[in-house]
């Protein structure tokens, strides 16, 4: 019983990530969210894999944990190499624009 | 409650709508392949409900009883397999986006055919 | 009160705390006025959280090899996300964005 | 109770979905469809499709988002959009129309898991019955894709061949493209700790895909989730240590040469079959009685699978970075 809660306090979590990435409002956040998004995956997946009783479940746990946060360095790796683009205006939904400097500090 | 029987074909049908609303409204081409995409993941829910049993569990024997219910696995293995097909199927559209940015400069339709009636 | 009920209290105990922690850092993660709150709120509680839930699974667990398993996964979550938040914060720091103050508002939306 | 946390995650998907199309930022629409990946695999496991959950795990996670990323580096990442208000009315009323008829056509759908649909009358309890006869491997699904369904397992791979050179066809050669480059490209050096990090976790992360891939008749897995994963350890090499560094390592001749030699190693275990007396991809010829060869034959496809998904994968990265930079 206890581990249904869990599971759901999970998927609530996973839902106010979820808010976070839509609403930005900048890049970072998004990256945030979606990093946080990942962790709660996994949670749910093992947690899962206990609900269902199935442990082989675990092993698509164990390869979110492993590659969730390539995403995370493909990120700052694209941030790094646009140094065309010092500045990029996001625009978010509510039609409002906030400055975002991208990391081109890059080891030159 | 029928609801509850059917609303995963809901779901189905919105998600490929969405996905058809940005091939066909988007003039982005990212934006069209990202459409492509979203259509491409509601078609695997769509297969991957199909083959939910009730009480079924994963078709993998040995773990658990053999008394058990198993869900059809013929969905699970075309999709496995399409999933694969659809990155690489993805990246050669994108390639084909990043040569079209370097010939017109711009990757926005309608910047494209202009540039097309120009010449 | 036998060994395996007394795990499974405890179990149960320190999983709804990993479910509190969890749901406290989504708050936060939302919550919260600008990006390195919302990181603190977030990165924090990604860590804690795994820790209880995957403790309180492994206690659970019916074999050693479910419980390893749980185990490894604890190990790559433990590595692997304070990484990833330490990469962004630097990112989002050299790219210019400082830190909110409390007297300073204009940083908060 | 799974059904509740289905319907949650249902509805995420489509929030999700509509805000990817909604955005004008592509970079925002990237980040989304990796949030997108993820619940799609949770949906997936809860559907009990284990071994198509860890794919989208392995090709979702790292994969796709790098791709997309790859291509953005060279375009603008903001979407202009002028004078679409005339299609985008047009769109609307075709997307509703074509709703309401899929929504009518649901009611005459079996409810979700009754286990008297006609899918689950003609060859999937033939399946289910028969994997464990005929080769003994507990994953029902891995006996389908390896066995019963080979013909179809060679065609995708094939495609994926062909998506492979499709791409360097169209990208060039990434070695050639490279060399018109300014040598800055060495990727995440100056943030040491992700570094660090990264650099221990890649040899998990293969061991791991190893797992995947040979351990995939008893738990979910098979060629398809292992090269993803393999793949995705080598491109988190190249995104920490560089381009360069990671084609040092894995150079472009080894790639083409895993391309092809899994494809070959596909077909050539059907051609082996044919010389034994059997019919084509029959492993049952293969070893002294049929389950063993029926498991031999599965390991072999299987490792040619593998191979090729690993080195169409990789080469695609090569083929992107070598002209963003990335």
């Amino acid at each position: 019983m206890i581990i249904q809660v869990v599971a759901f306090a999970l998927i609530v979590t996973m839902m106010l990530g979820l808010v976070r990435a839509i609403k930005g409002p900048k890049v970072y956040d998004r990256v945030l969210a979606v990093n946080m998004m990942g962790t709660k995956t996994v949670l749910l997946l093992a947690v899962l894999a206990f609900i269902d009783d199935r442990p082989d479940y675990l092993d698509l746990a164990l390869a979110y944990a492993l590659i969730n946060f390539i995403g995370v360095f493909a990120v700052l790796e694209f941030f790094r190499t646009r140094e065309s683009q010092l500045v990029i205006a996001e625009t978010d939904d509510t039609g409002e624009a906030s400055d975002e400097a991208p990391g081109n500090e890059g080891g030159k | 409650m029928l609801w509850v029987e059917l609303y995963h074909y809901w779901v189905f049908a919105i998600l490929l709508m969405i996905g058809l609303f940005g091939v066909i409204a988007k003039r982005n081409l990212v934006k069209k392949l990202v459409g492509l995409s979203l259509f491409q993941s509601a078609v695997f829910l769509f297969y991957i409900t199909m083959g939910k049993v009730d009480g079924g569990t994963a078709p993998i024997v040995g773990m658990t009883d053999s008394t058990d219910v198993f869900s059809n696995p013929l969905p699970q293995v075309l999709i496995l397999t399409a999933i694969v097909v659809g990155i690489s199927t993805t990246a050669l559209g994108l390639s084909i986006v990043v040569r079209i940015k370097e010939a017109y400069g711009s990757i926005e339709e309608d910047v494209i055919h202009e540039k097309d009636r120009a010449e | 009160m036998d060994v395996a009920t007394t795990l499974g209290w405890l179990a149960a105990i320190l999983m709804l705390i990993g479910a509190f922690f969890t749901f406290v850092g989504g708050l936060g993660a939302l919550r919260m006025p600008d990006f390195y709150t919302r990181m603190h709120a977030a990165s924090l509680t990604d860590s804690a959280g795994p820790i209880f839930i995957l403790i309180g699974l492994m206690l659970i667990s019916e074999t050693w090899l479910v419980a390893i398993k749980v185990f490894t996964i604890l190990v790559f979550l433990l590595i692997t996300g304070p990484t990833a938040s330490n990469a962004l914060a630097s990112a989002s720091l050299l790219a210019g964005n400082k830190p909110g103050l409390a007297n300073d508002q204009s940083e908060a939306e | 109770m799974v059904e509740i946390l289905n319907i949650f995650i249902m509805l995420m998907l489509v929030i999700t979905a509509l805000a990817m199309v909604s955005s004008r930022h592509l970079f925002v629409t990237v980040m989304l469809s990796g949030i997108f990946s993820l619940l799609i695999a949770a949906s997936f496991l809860l559907l009990d499709a284990a071994d198509v959950a860890l794919t989208e795990a392995a090709v979702g996670a790292g994969i796709s988002t790098v791709l997309f990323l790859g291509a953005l580096a060279l375009m603008d990442v903001e979407e202009t959009t002028r004078g679409v208000r005339r299609i985008r009315m047009v769109s609307l009323i075709v997307v509703a129309v074509t709703t309401i008829f899929i929504v009518h056509a649901t009611f005459y759908m079996p409810a979700f898991g009754d286990i008297n649909a006609p899918i689950h009358q003609h060859v999937a309890p033939w399946y289910i019955q028969h994997v464990p006869i005929h080769m003994d491997i507990p994953n029902i699904v891995t006996g389908i894709l390896g066995s019963y369904r080979g013909y179809d397992t060679l065609g995708e791979v094939f495609v994926v061949f062909t998506a492979g050179i499709g791409v360097l066809s169209i990208l060039g050669d990434p070695i050639k493209n490279r060399q018109h480059r300014p040598a800055h490209n060495r990727g995440l050096r100056h943030y040491l700790i992700p570094r660090l990090v990264g650099r221990m976790l890649i040899p998990f992360i293969i061991l791991f895909g190893l797992y995947v891939q040979f351990h995939g008749e008893y738990s979910p897995g098979g060629g398809f989730q292992a090269g993803a994963l393999v793949a995705a350890a080598i491109i988190l090499y190249a995104l920490l240590e560089g381009e360069d560094k990671a084609l040092q390592v894995i150079p472009m001749r080894v790639l083409y040469i895993m391309m092809a030699s899994g494809a070959l190693l596909y077909g050539g275990v059907g051609v082996a079959a044919l010389l034994m007396g059997g019919n084509f991809l029959d492993y049952s010829v293969l070893a002294s009685t049929p389950v063993a060869g029926q498991q031999w034959g599965i390991l072999l496809i299987e490792m040619g699978v593998g191979l090729t998904v690993t080195g169409v994968l990789i080469t695609i990265f090569h083929a992107f970075a070598a002209r963003s930079n990335l």
